[in-house]
């Protein structure tokens, strides 16, 4: 397989592993009972009647974990391409990426100061 | 092969519409989802137009939807956190509920 | 040996040949595709349902019971008994779910697990695509898990699939930083990123983990993978005593299956994908065909999966980020500042050094982990609910 | 031919997720959206051979930014009903009309422009890490002080101040 129809691949693997996924629910959906009710379809709350609404009072905590991945996401992503040609590029390039994830390393000490990356 | 052209026009399309729901919609952070349209509406568009160069291995376009992503990514956490810091002030984030400066 | 070695190339080849007297040219491409895709597939089918048992197996010797013995001998038709009653079982959507994004997780969540196995080397020639991208593929796509199980936690409207979606979330996001940073060692040392070239250049280098920042990169690839596949120790999204079954606690029947499948595929795949960043892939003895090494090396780091999961307790949510964001994420840095030495220094030094660097990080990150599990030892409110 | 064919696929993903992301009441609704569109990108840049762009896209936007999106919303909007929000409607005819001009007049540009067919992009991973490296140094590294202050600054903004 040449390198030209790459996407070709990608695309047919993608049909063909939806279409894997959905048969089942579909067989499922034919041969499976239904017959629903209330007290049935009710929400799992270990058999007391649901209270409150689930949507999330949940903490902040959890925005902060996201931020955090985003920002040393993006440096990953800026280091790939440099690996790739971290031979060729020699001591400057390590030294200029150094450079770049030792100010990354910064805002992760930051956080850790700040403790966002620990639960509290 | 199509050429560029249909690229664009799917671009352009793409960020029209993140125009319209960055002006109409009335929530902040549907207004920032609206916000992401338009920059995958510009990148697309470089990566695009950055085929039409000369050199086959001209890197510019590239490079420049990469420091997008990267901006584009800071936007959405500051932007997120100030929307988190209103809603702590105002206890909503509906943006017709700001209206401190309409005096 | 030759026939055993090309059985699935060379059966390939031979359908090729046979539909190119019929086909056009450009059909025979989406043939050639097609082909690879069913054979992963198929293969990838089948692999979740003998792991399943595989596991139920070693779990069982490990605590000392039979495991499945009932269904065919050994309980080698427990998986296929077990896919009927999925099949059978009544579909229950609770009130007040969104039925649409109910409906639409679990097939988001099998969907990018099954695409990981298209850049897997599984032997010589026998990559699905051997795209010149291949091991970022695979971290992107199998970043896609963490919006994915949002999604069936907001398509169940249950307070335990929400809490346990948003945990999962979280786990699964700080989990992919660390693995993304040992899998960047890995293509500095190889210098491509596709995972064919890669044990190619072990070929030549040798197996990565025989290096220092290798060995480090491998147990914090093999520890981030576990957590981003939610398998024990790190299954906090489900961990039972308190959160029933987190985000799949309100999906019944085939979806559950398909959570299922995601899990053991996922974990699995990280496996295979271990085994050629630093096990050398398909690389081995000559006698053994090359996809069969493949297959060795990666149900030996599943085994080791399974053997987590049978000896090891559960983490605290709260020591579970600690862990990865004070030491695997600061660790993986440490293995790649290590590998770029190794490139550089002669073998004595490079060797020192690196030994220093990651054998000090690592005692120091240990020592400032375990400052925060004592500071944060004892009963306290981990639930995320304010 | 397949490469029309990928884009006529990429192109209506991406088009049907901008709509869902724009329309739809539902905020969560509008992040799924959003993340269908995004992910239409990047078959677009897959198509265009820009596979690292592709693979990028999915890791920072799918993988990343849609839950940042979700995580706020969450905090934001503490009852599931108080998802359902719509359109300004005083500001829905201004809106159209801007978005109208400007996608259109973009769209009317580029059909009159003699832009003629193009080869398929053949930048490597590797060409972009030697640009980075070398014409992009600055850039590259503002990057990462850019990145540093975006996490100082969501950080104090959005941590709860301590009772």
């Amino acid at each position: 397989m040449s390198i030209t129809d790459s996407f070709v691949a990608v695309g047919v693997y993608a049909v063909l592993a939806l279409l894997m996924a959905i048969t089942p629910l579909v067989l499922a959906r034919l041969v499976a009972p239904h017959n629903p009710g209330t007290e049935k379809n009710r929400a799992y709350e270990c058999g007391v009647v649901e209270t409150g609404d689930p949507w999330g009072q949940l903490r902040v905590q959890f925005y902060l974990y996201a931020l955090a991945f985003l920002v040393f996401d993006v440096e990953a992503l800026f280091l790939y391409p440099w690996a790739v040609v971290f031979k060729d590029a020699g001591l400057a390039g390590l030294i200029e990426v150094v450079v770049f994830i030792g100010l990354l390393v910064l805002a992760w000490l930051y956080a850790v100061r700040m403790r966002a990356l620990t639960w509290e | 092969m199509l050429g560029v052209k249909a690229y664009a026009i799917v671009a352009a399309l793409l960020f029209g519409l993140g125009v319209y729901g960055a002006l109409a919609r009335r929530h902040a952070i549907a207004v920032l989802v609206a916000l992401e349209l338009m920059l995958n509406g510009a990148m697309l568009a470089f990566a695009s137009f950055s085929r039409l160069h000369p050199l086959a291995q001209a890197v510019s376009g590239q490079a420049f939807v990469i420091f997008i992503i990267a901006v584009a990514a800071a936007e959405t956490i500051v932007g997120l956190a100030l929307v988190l810091a209103l809603h702590r002030v105002f206890r909503t984030a509906r943006l017709d509920a700001f209206e401190l400066l309409k005096w | 040996m030759g026939v055993i070695e090309g059985l699935f190339t060379g059966g390939k080849e031979f359908v090729m040949q046979v539909a190119a007297a019929w086909l056009p040219a450009p059909l025979l491409v989406l043939l050639s595709a097609a082909l690879s895709a069913v054979a992963l597939l198929a293969f990838a089918a089948v692999t979740f349902m003998y792991l399943t048992w595989l596991e139920r197996k070693v779990a069982g010797r490990f605590q000392d019971r039979y495991g499945p013995n009932r269904v065919g001998p050994f309980g080698l038709l427990q998986p296929i008994a077990d896919g009927l009653k999925f099949v059978m079982k009544e579909d229950i959507i609770p009130v007040g779910a969104d039925r649409v994004v109910h409906e639409l997780a679990p097939v988001l969540a099998v969907t990018p697990v099954l695409m990981l196995f298209l850049v897997l080397p599984f032997g010589r020639g026998m990559t699905g695509a051997d795209l010149n991208v291949g091991v970022l593929f695979f971290l992107g796509v199998s970043a896609v898990q963490s919006p994915v199980v949002i999604a069936a936690g907001m398509g169940a409207r249950s307070k335990y699939s929400v809490l346990g979606s948003m945990r999962a979330a979280a786990q699964i996001l700080s989990y992919e930083i660390p693995m993304v940073l040992a899998v960047l060692s890995v293509v500095m040392a190889a210098g491509t990123m596709s995972t064919n070239s890669i044990v190619e250049a072990q070929a030549r280098d040798g197996w990565y983990v025989l290096t220092p920042w290798g060995a480090f990169g491998m147990l914090v690839f093999l520890l981030a993978a576990t957590a981003e596949s939610n398998r024990h120790p790190f299954d906090m999204a489900e961990a039972e005593s308190e959160l029933v079954a987190g985000f799949h606690t309100e999906y019944s029947g085939f979806k559950f299956g398909l959570f299922q499948m995601a899990e053991f595929l996922g974990g699995f795949a990280s496996c295979g994908l271990a085994a050629t960043l630093f096990l050398g892939g398909w690389l081995g003895p000559a006698f053994l065909p090359t996809w069969g090494v493949f297959m060795i090396k990666t149900y030996a780091l599943f085994f080791v999966l399974m053997w987590f999961r049978a000896t090891l307790p559960r983490f605290r949510i709260d020591q579970l980020m600690a862990f990865a964001w004070l030491l695997l994420f600061p660790l993986s840095l440490l293995v790649i500042l290590s590998s770029a030495l190794w490139h550089f220094l002669a073998l004595a030094p490079a060797l020192v050094a690196s030994l220093v660097l990651l054998g000090g990080g690592y005692w120091v990150l240990s020592g400032v982990l375990w400052r925060e599990f004592e500071r944060s030892s004892g009963p306290r409110d981990v639930t995320g609910v304010r | 031919m397949f490469a029309d064919l990928g884009f006529v696929l990429a192109a209506i993903v991406t088009l049907a997720g901008g709509v869902i992301a724009v329309g739809a009441r539902n905020l969560y609704r509008s992040v799924l959206g959003l993340m269908l569109s995004l992910t239409g990108v990047a078959g677009l840049f897959l198509v265009q051979r820009a596979e690292f762009l592709a693979v990028v896209q999915v890791l920072v936007f799918v993988g990343g930014v849609s839950v940042l999106i979700v995580f706020a919303l969450i905090l934001v909007e503490r009852e599931g009903a108080a998802m359902e929000t719509g359109v300004n409607p005083g500001l829905v005819p201004v809106a159209a009309i801007v978005a109208v001009i400007l996608s259109g007049s973009v769209i009317y540009a580029v059909v009159r422009s003699p832009l003629g067919a193009a080869p398929p992009a053949a930048v490597q991973s590797r060409d972009i890490g030697e640009a980075l490296l070398n014409r992009y140094l600055v850039p590259f590294e503002a990057v990462s002080l850019l990145l540093l202050a975006a996490l100082v600054g969501a950080l104090l903004i959005a941590r709860e101040k301590r009772n």
